[in-house]
Protein backbone atom coordinates (compact mmCIF):
# COMPACT_ATOMS: atom_id res chain seq x y z
CA UNK A 1 0.00 0.00 0.00
CA UNK A 2 1.30 3.74 -0.72
CA UNK A 3 0.98 6.28 2.66
CA UNK A 4 2.08 9.69 2.48
CA UNK A 5 4.45 10.00 5.61
CA UNK A 6 4.98 13.50 7.17
CA UNK A 7 7.43 14.80 9.76
CA UNK A 8 7.27 17.86 11.13
CA UNK A 9 9.46 20.24 13.92
CA UNK A 10 13.07 18.73 14.20
CA UNK A 11 11.91 15.03 13.13
CA UNK A 12 11.05 17.16 9.59
CA UNK A 13 14.82 18.88 10.13
CA UNK A 14 16.80 15.46 10.52
CA UNK A 15 14.56 13.37 8.12
CA UNK A 16 15.00 16.60 5.31
CA UNK A 17 11.87 16.95 4.02
CA UNK A 18 8.48 17.65 5.17
CA UNK A 19 6.58 13.99 3.23
CA UNK A 20 7.05 11.98 1.22
CA UNK A 21 5.09 8.94 -0.04
CA UNK A 22 5.99 5.13 0.74
CA UNK A 23 5.33 2.16 -0.39
CA UNK A 24 5.03 -0.11 2.62
CA UNK A 25 3.29 -3.87 3.83
CA UNK A 26 3.47 -2.42 7.54
CA UNK A 27 1.24 -3.65 9.86
CA UNK A 28 1.59 -1.47 12.50
CA UNK A 29 2.75 1.94 13.41
CA UNK A 30 6.17 0.53 14.52
CA UNK A 31 6.65 -1.85 11.79
CA UNK A 32 6.60 1.29 9.50
CA UNK A 33 8.90 3.11 11.76
CA UNK A 34 11.45 -0.30 11.67
CA UNK A 35 11.62 0.12 7.83
CA UNK A 36 11.91 3.86 7.69
CA UNK A 37 15.14 2.79 10.64
CA UNK A 38 16.56 0.38 7.71
CA UNK A 39 16.60 2.86 5.13
CA UNK A 40 19.54 5.88 5.83
CA UNK A 41 21.01 7.15 8.94
CA UNK A 42 18.73 10.29 8.95
CA UNK A 43 15.57 7.91 9.38
CA UNK A 44 17.71 6.14 12.32
CA UNK A 45 18.59 9.50 13.75
CA UNK A 46 15.21 10.58 13.68
CA UNK A 47 13.80 7.80 14.87
CA UNK A 48 16.11 7.50 17.84
CA UNK A 49 14.54 8.26 20.96
CA UNK A 50 10.97 6.49 19.95
CA UNK A 51 9.15 7.42 23.42
CA UNK A 52 10.36 10.76 22.82
CA UNK A 53 8.14 11.15 19.36
CA UNK A 54 4.13 11.36 19.10
CA UNK A 55 2.46 9.59 15.86
CA UNK A 56 -1.07 10.58 14.16
CA UNK A 57 -2.46 8.24 11.86
CA UNK A 58 -5.11 9.89 9.36
CA UNK A 59 -4.76 13.14 11.76
CA UNK A 60 -5.62 11.31 14.75
CA UNK A 61 -3.19 11.18 17.19
CA UNK A 62 -3.09 7.22 18.15
CA UNK A 63 0.38 5.17 19.85
CA UNK A 64 2.78 3.39 17.80
CA UNK A 65 0.76 -0.21 18.06
CA UNK A 66 -2.16 1.37 16.11
CA UNK A 67 -2.83 -0.66 12.74
CA UNK A 68 -2.08 1.21 9.28
CA UNK A 69 -4.57 -1.32 7.23
CA UNK A 70 -6.72 1.47 5.31
CA UNK A 71 -4.78 4.23 6.46
CA UNK A 72 -3.73 6.87 4.51
CA UNK A 73 -1.70 9.45 6.00
CA UNK A 74 0.63 8.68 9.27
CA UNK A 75 2.75 12.16 10.71
CA UNK A 76 5.45 12.11 13.36
CA UNK A 77 6.63 14.64 15.44
CA UNK A 78 7.84 15.50 18.74
CA UNK A 79 5.31 16.30 21.70
CA UNK A 80 3.58 19.47 20.79
CA UNK A 81 4.37 23.16 22.06
CA UNK A 82 1.19 25.12 21.17
CA UNK A 83 -1.13 27.38 23.23
CA UNK B 1 -18.09 26.99 17.39
CA UNK B 2 -15.41 28.33 15.84
CA UNK B 3 -11.67 27.22 15.07
CA UNK B 4 -9.32 29.70 13.36
CA UNK B 5 -5.99 28.86 12.77
CA UNK B 6 -3.86 31.43 10.14
CA UNK B 7 -0.79 33.23 9.98
CA UNK B 8 -1.69 37.03 10.19
CA UNK B 9 -2.10 38.71 13.57
CA UNK B 10 -5.76 39.65 14.82
CA UNK B 11 -7.29 41.88 16.58
CA UNK B 12 -8.24 40.00 19.97
CA UNK B 13 -9.91 42.75 21.83
CA UNK B 14 -12.43 43.44 18.24
CA UNK B 15 -12.76 39.69 18.41
CA UNK B 16 -13.33 39.58 22.08
CA UNK B 17 -16.46 42.22 21.58
CA UNK B 18 -17.62 40.17 18.47
CA UNK B 19 -18.03 37.26 20.71
CA UNK B 20 -19.26 39.09 23.47
CA UNK B 21 -22.18 40.49 21.49
CA UNK B 22 -23.17 37.56 19.89
CA UNK B 23 -23.69 35.53 22.99
CA UNK B 24 -27.51 34.99 24.28
CA UNK B 25 -28.37 34.55 27.96
CA UNK B 26 -24.69 34.43 29.13
CA UNK B 27 -23.72 36.08 32.55
CA UNK B 28 -19.66 34.93 31.91
CA UNK B 29 -17.08 35.10 29.10
CA UNK B 30 -13.56 34.21 30.19
CA UNK B 31 -10.54 34.97 27.77
CA UNK B 32 -6.70 33.44 27.17
CA UNK B 33 -4.32 34.79 25.27
CA UNK B 34 -0.81 33.16 24.99
CA UNK B 35 2.23 35.97 24.23
CA UNK B 36 5.09 35.40 22.68
CA UNK B 37 7.73 36.35 25.80
CA UNK B 38 11.46 38.10 24.63
CA UNK B 39 12.96 35.78 27.42
CA UNK B 40 16.64 35.38 27.02
CA UNK B 41 17.13 37.40 24.34
CA UNK B 42 14.12 36.19 21.94
CA UNK B 43 14.26 37.67 18.31
CA UNK B 44 11.31 36.16 17.44
CA UNK B 45 9.44 32.22 17.01
CA UNK B 46 8.08 30.14 14.61
CA UNK B 47 5.41 28.42 15.01
CA UNK B 48 5.02 25.09 12.48
CA UNK B 49 1.69 23.64 12.81
CA UNK B 50 -0.20 20.46 10.41
CA UNK B 51 -2.40 21.82 8.48
CA UNK B 52 -5.91 20.00 8.30
CA UNK B 53 -4.83 18.01 11.56
CA UNK B 54 -4.63 21.23 13.51
CA UNK B 55 -8.29 22.46 12.39
CA UNK B 56 -9.39 18.75 13.49
CA UNK B 57 -7.46 18.65 16.75
CA UNK B 58 -9.07 22.07 18.05
CA UNK B 59 -12.22 21.15 16.79
CA UNK B 60 -11.96 17.86 18.87
CA UNK B 61 -10.99 19.92 22.11
CA UNK B 62 -13.61 22.72 21.69
CA UNK B 63 -16.29 20.05 21.42
CA UNK B 64 -15.25 18.11 24.33
CA UNK B 65 -14.92 20.95 26.32
CA UNK B 66 -18.69 21.86 24.85
CA UNK B 67 -19.56 18.02 26.17
CA UNK B 68 -18.09 18.91 30.22
CA UNK B 69 -19.49 22.30 30.95
CA UNK B 70 -22.97 23.86 30.02
CA UNK B 71 -21.24 26.70 27.83
CA UNK B 72 -22.36 28.90 25.47
CA UNK B 73 -19.89 29.33 22.55
CA UNK B 74 -16.33 28.18 22.51
CA UNK B 75 -13.57 30.66 20.28
CA UNK B 76 -10.43 28.93 19.40
CA UNK B 77 -7.72 31.33 17.06
CA UNK B 78 -4.17 29.86 16.98
CA UNK B 79 -0.91 31.45 14.64
CA UNK B 80 1.14 30.23 13.07
CA UNK B 81 4.37 31.39 11.72
CA UNK B 82 6.59 34.08 12.62
CA UNK B 83 6.29 36.01 15.68
CA UNK B 84 7.85 38.69 17.62
CA UNK B 85 8.50 39.32 21.14
CA UNK B 86 4.90 40.43 22.70
CA UNK B 87 2.96 39.75 19.87
CA UNK B 88 0.01 37.21 20.59
CA UNK B 89 -0.11 33.71 19.47
CA UNK B 90 -3.61 32.31 20.38
CA UNK B 91 -6.24 33.29 22.21
CA UNK B 92 -9.36 30.72 23.77
CA UNK B 93 -12.41 32.01 24.79
CA UNK B 94 -15.57 30.81 26.54
CA UNK B 95 -19.33 31.86 26.70
CA UNK B 96 -21.35 30.15 30.02
CA UNK B 97 -24.55 30.96 31.79
CA UNK B 98 -22.06 30.56 35.22
CA UNK B 99 -19.08 31.78 35.84
CA UNK B 100 -17.26 28.55 37.06
CA UNK B 101 -18.00 27.02 33.87
CA UNK B 102 -16.36 29.57 31.84
CA UNK B 103 -13.43 29.45 34.08
CA UNK B 104 -12.96 25.82 33.85
CA UNK B 105 -13.68 25.58 29.92
CA UNK B 106 -11.10 27.98 29.09
CA UNK B 107 -8.30 26.25 31.02
CA UNK B 108 -9.23 22.84 30.10
CA UNK B 109 -8.73 23.81 26.45
CA UNK B 110 -5.66 25.46 27.21
CA UNK B 111 -4.12 22.49 28.86
CA UNK B 112 -5.16 19.96 25.89
CA UNK B 113 -4.16 22.51 23.26
CA UNK B 114 -0.85 22.45 24.61
CA UNK B 115 -0.23 18.92 24.20
CA UNK B 116 -2.77 18.12 21.67
CA UNK B 117 -3.00 20.45 19.09
CA UNK B 118 -0.39 19.84 16.74
CA UNK B 119 1.67 23.42 16.74
CA UNK B 120 5.96 23.14 17.44
CA UNK B 121 7.24 26.27 18.44
CA UNK B 122 11.39 27.29 17.83
CA UNK B 123 13.00 29.98 19.57
CA UNK B 124 15.35 32.93 17.28
CA UNK B 125 18.04 34.36 19.39
CA UNK B 126 18.42 37.87 18.36
CA UNK B 127 21.53 36.76 15.74
CA UNK B 128 18.48 35.30 13.98
CA UNK B 129 21.33 32.27 12.90
CA UNK B 130 19.32 29.56 12.29
CA UNK B 131 21.57 26.95 13.32
CA UNK B 132 21.29 28.41 16.65
CA UNK B 133 17.60 28.31 17.03
CA UNK B 134 16.10 26.02 19.07
CA UNK B 135 12.88 23.78 19.13
CA UNK B 136 10.53 24.56 22.60
CA UNK B 137 10.69 21.20 24.64
CA UNK B 138 7.09 20.29 25.55
CA UNK B 139 7.06 20.30 29.53
CA UNK B 140 6.54 17.40 31.61
CA UNK B 141 4.27 19.41 33.64
CA UNK B 142 2.17 20.23 30.39
CA UNK B 143 1.80 16.49 30.17
CA UNK B 144 0.84 16.54 33.43
CA UNK B 145 -1.71 18.98 33.92
CA UNK B 146 -4.14 16.62 31.62
CA UNK B 147 -4.25 14.72 34.54
CA UNK B 148 -6.25 17.33 36.70
CA UNK B 149 -9.52 17.09 34.27
CA UNK B 150 -9.53 13.33 34.89
CA UNK B 151 -13.37 13.44 35.51
CA UNK B 152 -14.33 17.33 35.18
CA UNK B 153 -17.19 18.93 34.14
CA UNK B 154 -20.22 16.46 33.10
CA UNK B 155 -18.69 13.32 32.42
CA UNK C 1 -2.29 47.55 39.37
CA UNK C 2 -5.62 49.85 37.89
CA UNK C 3 -9.37 49.71 40.10
CA UNK C 4 -12.19 51.43 37.85
CA UNK C 5 -15.85 51.93 38.86
CA UNK C 6 -17.74 54.03 36.75
CA UNK C 7 -21.37 54.13 35.47
CA UNK C 8 -20.35 54.53 31.80
CA UNK C 9 -20.31 51.43 29.77
CA UNK C 10 -16.69 50.90 28.50
CA UNK C 11 -15.72 49.28 25.57
CA UNK C 12 -13.76 46.08 26.63
CA UNK C 13 -12.00 44.36 23.61
CA UNK C 14 -10.22 48.30 23.57
CA UNK C 15 -9.28 47.37 27.61
CA UNK C 16 -8.32 44.45 26.88
CA UNK C 17 -6.06 45.30 23.90
CA UNK C 18 -4.21 47.89 25.78
CA UNK C 19 -4.15 46.07 28.89
CA UNK C 20 -2.24 43.14 26.97
CA UNK C 21 -0.27 45.72 25.07
CA UNK C 22 1.27 47.29 28.49
CA UNK C 23 2.87 44.09 29.43
CA UNK C 24 6.39 42.67 29.42
CA UNK C 25 7.34 39.36 29.60
CA UNK C 26 4.23 38.01 30.35
CA UNK C 27 3.35 34.89 28.22
CA UNK C 28 -0.25 34.87 29.46
CA UNK C 29 -3.64 37.13 29.95
CA UNK C 30 -6.93 36.14 31.43
CA UNK C 31 -10.01 38.09 31.32
CA UNK C 32 -13.34 37.73 32.47
CA UNK C 33 -16.18 39.88 31.67
CA UNK C 34 -19.80 39.71 33.29
CA UNK C 35 -22.63 40.47 31.13
CA UNK C 36 -26.18 40.87 32.40
CA UNK C 37 -28.17 37.84 31.39
CA UNK C 38 -32.26 38.12 30.42
CA UNK C 39 -33.66 35.54 31.62
CA UNK C 40 -37.14 35.58 33.17
CA UNK C 41 -38.09 38.48 31.34
CA UNK C 42 -35.67 40.62 33.05
CA UNK C 43 -35.82 44.07 31.48
CA UNK C 44 -32.77 46.23 32.98
CA UNK C 45 -31.02 46.12 36.68
CA UNK C 46 -29.59 48.79 39.15
CA UNK C 47 -26.56 48.54 40.40
CA UNK C 48 -25.88 50.45 43.69
CA UNK C 49 -22.59 51.13 45.69
CA UNK C 50 -20.42 52.25 48.17
CA UNK C 51 -18.41 55.17 46.63
CA UNK C 52 -15.24 54.84 48.59
CA UNK C 53 -15.05 51.81 49.90
CA UNK C 54 -15.87 50.05 46.55
CA UNK C 55 -12.26 51.09 45.34
CA UNK C 56 -10.97 50.43 49.04
CA UNK C 57 -12.53 47.02 48.39
CA UNK C 58 -11.61 46.12 44.82
CA UNK C 59 -7.65 47.86 45.18
CA UNK C 60 -7.84 45.55 48.54
CA UNK C 61 -8.34 42.15 46.83
CA UNK C 62 -6.32 43.17 43.48
CA UNK C 63 -2.95 43.61 45.74
CA UNK C 64 -4.25 39.91 47.75
CA UNK C 65 -4.08 38.83 44.37
CA UNK C 66 -0.97 40.13 43.39
CA UNK C 67 1.13 38.72 46.62
CA UNK C 68 -0.44 35.10 45.90
CA UNK C 69 0.76 34.93 42.74
CA UNK C 70 3.19 35.71 40.30
CA UNK C 71 1.32 38.47 38.21
CA UNK C 72 2.57 41.44 36.60
CA UNK C 73 -0.71 43.93 36.25
CA UNK C 74 -4.47 43.46 37.36
CA UNK C 75 -6.80 45.46 36.02
CA UNK C 76 -10.36 45.80 37.68
CA UNK C 77 -13.56 47.84 36.31
CA UNK C 78 -17.05 47.38 37.25
CA UNK C 79 -20.33 49.67 36.15
CA UNK C 80 -22.96 50.70 38.49
CA UNK C 81 -26.06 52.55 37.92
CA UNK C 82 -28.87 51.30 35.32
CA UNK C 83 -27.87 48.14 32.92
CA UNK C 84 -29.75 46.37 30.34
CA UNK C 85 -29.57 42.44 29.43
CA UNK C 86 -26.40 41.65 27.40
CA UNK C 87 -24.66 45.11 28.64
CA UNK C 88 -21.02 44.15 30.46
CA UNK C 89 -21.41 44.50 34.19
CA UNK C 90 -17.44 44.14 34.63
CA UNK C 91 -14.52 43.61 33.64
CA UNK C 92 -11.14 41.62 35.54
CA UNK C 93 -7.99 40.91 33.47
CA UNK C 94 -4.66 39.52 34.80
CA UNK C 95 -1.26 39.24 33.37
CA UNK C 96 1.42 36.92 34.28
CA UNK C 97 4.45 35.05 32.93
CA UNK C 98 2.72 31.52 32.97
CA UNK C 99 -0.88 30.37 32.18
CA UNK C 100 -1.82 29.03 35.65
CA UNK C 101 -0.83 31.90 37.85
CA UNK C 102 -3.22 34.18 35.37
CA UNK C 103 -6.71 31.47 35.35
CA UNK C 104 -6.20 31.33 39.44
CA UNK C 105 -5.66 34.98 39.73
CA UNK C 106 -8.63 36.23 37.52
CA UNK C 107 -10.96 33.08 39.25
CA UNK C 108 -9.72 34.60 42.88
CA UNK C 109 -10.83 37.88 41.85
CA UNK C 110 -13.87 36.93 40.67
CA UNK C 111 -15.08 35.08 43.91
CA UNK C 112 -13.56 37.45 46.10
CA UNK C 113 -15.15 40.97 43.69
CA UNK C 114 -18.57 38.59 44.41
CA UNK C 115 -18.64 38.58 48.12
CA UNK C 116 -16.38 41.30 49.12
CA UNK C 117 -16.75 44.03 47.61
CA UNK C 118 -19.99 46.40 48.36
CA UNK C 119 -22.14 46.25 45.10
CA UNK C 120 -25.55 45.25 45.04
CA UNK C 121 -28.06 44.65 42.18
CA UNK C 122 -31.76 45.12 42.07
CA UNK C 123 -33.68 43.57 39.19
CA UNK C 124 -36.67 45.11 36.99
CA UNK C 125 -39.11 43.12 34.98
CA UNK C 126 -40.58 44.10 31.83
CA UNK C 127 -43.11 46.30 33.39
CA UNK C 128 -40.83 48.04 35.27
CA UNK C 129 -42.72 48.77 37.96
CA UNK C 130 -40.20 49.50 40.93
CA UNK C 131 -42.71 48.27 43.61
CA UNK C 132 -41.72 44.37 41.97
CA UNK C 133 -38.19 45.13 41.39
CA UNK C 134 -36.46 42.39 43.73
CA UNK C 135 -32.64 42.25 45.40
CA UNK C 136 -30.51 39.53 44.17
CA UNK C 137 -30.00 37.14 46.96
CA UNK C 138 -26.45 36.59 47.49
CA UNK C 139 -25.92 32.69 46.99
CA UNK C 140 -24.92 30.34 49.67
CA UNK C 141 -22.29 28.96 46.99
CA UNK C 142 -20.30 32.25 46.56
CA UNK C 143 -19.68 32.74 50.16
CA UNK C 144 -18.50 29.02 50.19
CA UNK C 145 -16.41 29.59 46.81
CA UNK C 146 -14.11 31.80 49.23
CA UNK C 147 -13.28 28.29 51.07
CA UNK C 148 -11.56 27.62 47.87
CA UNK C 149 -8.63 29.94 47.84
CA UNK C 150 -7.48 28.98 51.21
CA UNK C 151 -3.85 28.85 51.32
CA UNK C 152 -3.97 29.23 47.69
CA UNK C 153 -1.09 30.77 45.86
CA UNK C 154 2.09 32.42 47.50
CA UNK C 155 0.28 32.80 51.00
CA UNK D 1 -19.90 60.92 69.63
CA UNK D 2 -20.55 61.84 66.23
CA UNK D 3 -20.83 58.85 63.75
CA UNK D 4 -22.10 59.05 59.94
CA UNK D 5 -23.96 55.99 59.51
CA UNK D 6 -24.84 54.35 55.53
CA UNK D 7 -27.62 52.38 54.46
CA UNK D 8 -27.30 50.18 50.90
CA UNK D 9 -30.06 48.27 49.30
CA UNK D 10 -32.99 46.99 50.88
CA UNK D 11 -31.43 48.49 54.06
CA UNK D 12 -31.61 51.37 52.97
CA UNK D 13 -35.15 51.07 51.50
CA UNK D 14 -36.56 50.03 54.81
CA UNK D 15 -34.87 53.07 56.83
CA UNK D 16 -36.37 55.47 53.74
CA UNK D 17 -32.74 57.21 54.03
CA UNK D 18 -29.15 56.06 52.28
CA UNK D 19 -27.62 58.04 55.49
CA UNK D 20 -27.62 60.58 58.38
CA UNK D 21 -25.27 61.62 61.14
CA UNK D 22 -25.74 59.72 64.70
CA UNK D 23 -24.61 60.98 68.19
CA UNK D 24 -24.33 58.07 69.98
CA UNK D 25 -22.28 56.51 73.06
CA UNK D 26 -22.49 53.02 71.41
CA UNK D 27 -19.29 50.90 71.77
CA UNK D 28 -19.62 48.43 69.24
CA UNK D 29 -21.57 48.08 66.41
CA UNK D 30 -24.13 45.95 68.38
CA UNK D 31 -24.74 48.72 70.63
CA UNK D 32 -25.12 51.21 68.08
CA UNK D 33 -27.67 48.25 65.99
CA UNK D 34 -29.43 47.90 69.25
CA UNK D 35 -29.78 52.05 69.83
CA UNK D 36 -31.24 52.32 66.01
CA UNK D 37 -33.34 49.67 66.51
CA UNK D 38 -35.43 51.31 69.88
CA UNK D 39 -35.87 54.14 67.68
CA UNK D 40 -38.80 53.35 65.32
CA UNK D 41 -39.78 50.64 63.59
CA UNK D 42 -38.60 50.93 60.65
CA UNK D 43 -35.36 50.84 61.92
CA UNK D 44 -36.57 47.77 63.85
CA UNK D 45 -37.70 46.47 60.62
CA UNK D 46 -34.14 46.93 58.61
CA UNK D 47 -32.39 45.40 61.73
CA UNK D 48 -34.99 42.23 62.17
CA UNK D 49 -32.53 39.86 60.61
CA UNK D 50 -29.14 41.11 61.21
CA UNK D 51 -26.97 37.91 60.67
CA UNK D 52 -28.47 38.53 56.94
CA UNK D 53 -26.35 41.82 57.36
CA UNK D 54 -22.77 43.05 56.83
CA UNK D 55 -21.42 46.00 58.42
CA UNK D 56 -18.56 48.23 57.61
CA UNK D 57 -16.97 50.52 59.62
CA UNK D 58 -14.68 53.34 57.99
CA UNK D 59 -14.96 51.17 54.95
CA UNK D 60 -13.85 47.89 56.15
CA UNK D 61 -15.71 44.90 56.31
CA UNK D 62 -15.98 43.93 60.10
CA UNK D 63 -18.13 42.01 62.84
CA UNK D 64 -21.00 43.52 64.42
CA UNK D 65 -18.53 43.22 67.69
CA UNK D 66 -16.35 45.59 65.95
CA UNK D 67 -15.52 48.84 68.46
CA UNK D 68 -16.77 51.94 67.48
CA UNK D 69 -13.93 54.01 69.21
CA UNK D 70 -12.72 56.77 66.88
CA UNK D 71 -15.00 55.10 63.88
CA UNK D 72 -16.47 58.20 61.65
CA UNK D 73 -18.65 56.47 59.27
CA UNK D 74 -20.69 52.90 60.00
CA UNK D 75 -22.39 50.74 56.98
CA UNK D 76 -24.93 48.35 57.19
CA UNK D 77 -25.94 46.33 53.77
CA UNK D 78 -27.14 43.21 52.93
CA UNK D 79 -24.64 40.49 51.71
CA UNK D 80 -22.43 41.91 48.35
CA UNK D 81 -23.90 40.76 44.87
CA UNK D 82 -21.20 42.56 42.36
CA UNK D 83 -19.61 40.43 39.49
Amino acid sequence: MMIDVLYFAWVRERIGLPRERVTTEAATVADLVAELIQREDRYAAAFAEVTALRVAVDQVLTGFDAPLSGAREVAFFPPMTGG
Amino acid sequence: MKVIVQQAAFDAGALVNTFTAAQAGMGAIVTFQGVVRGDGGLARMEIEHYPGMTERALTAIATEAAQRWSLGNVLVIHRHGSLAPGEVIMMVATAAPHRADAFAAADFLMDYLKSRAPFWKKEYAADGAAENATWVAAKDADEAALARWQGAGNV
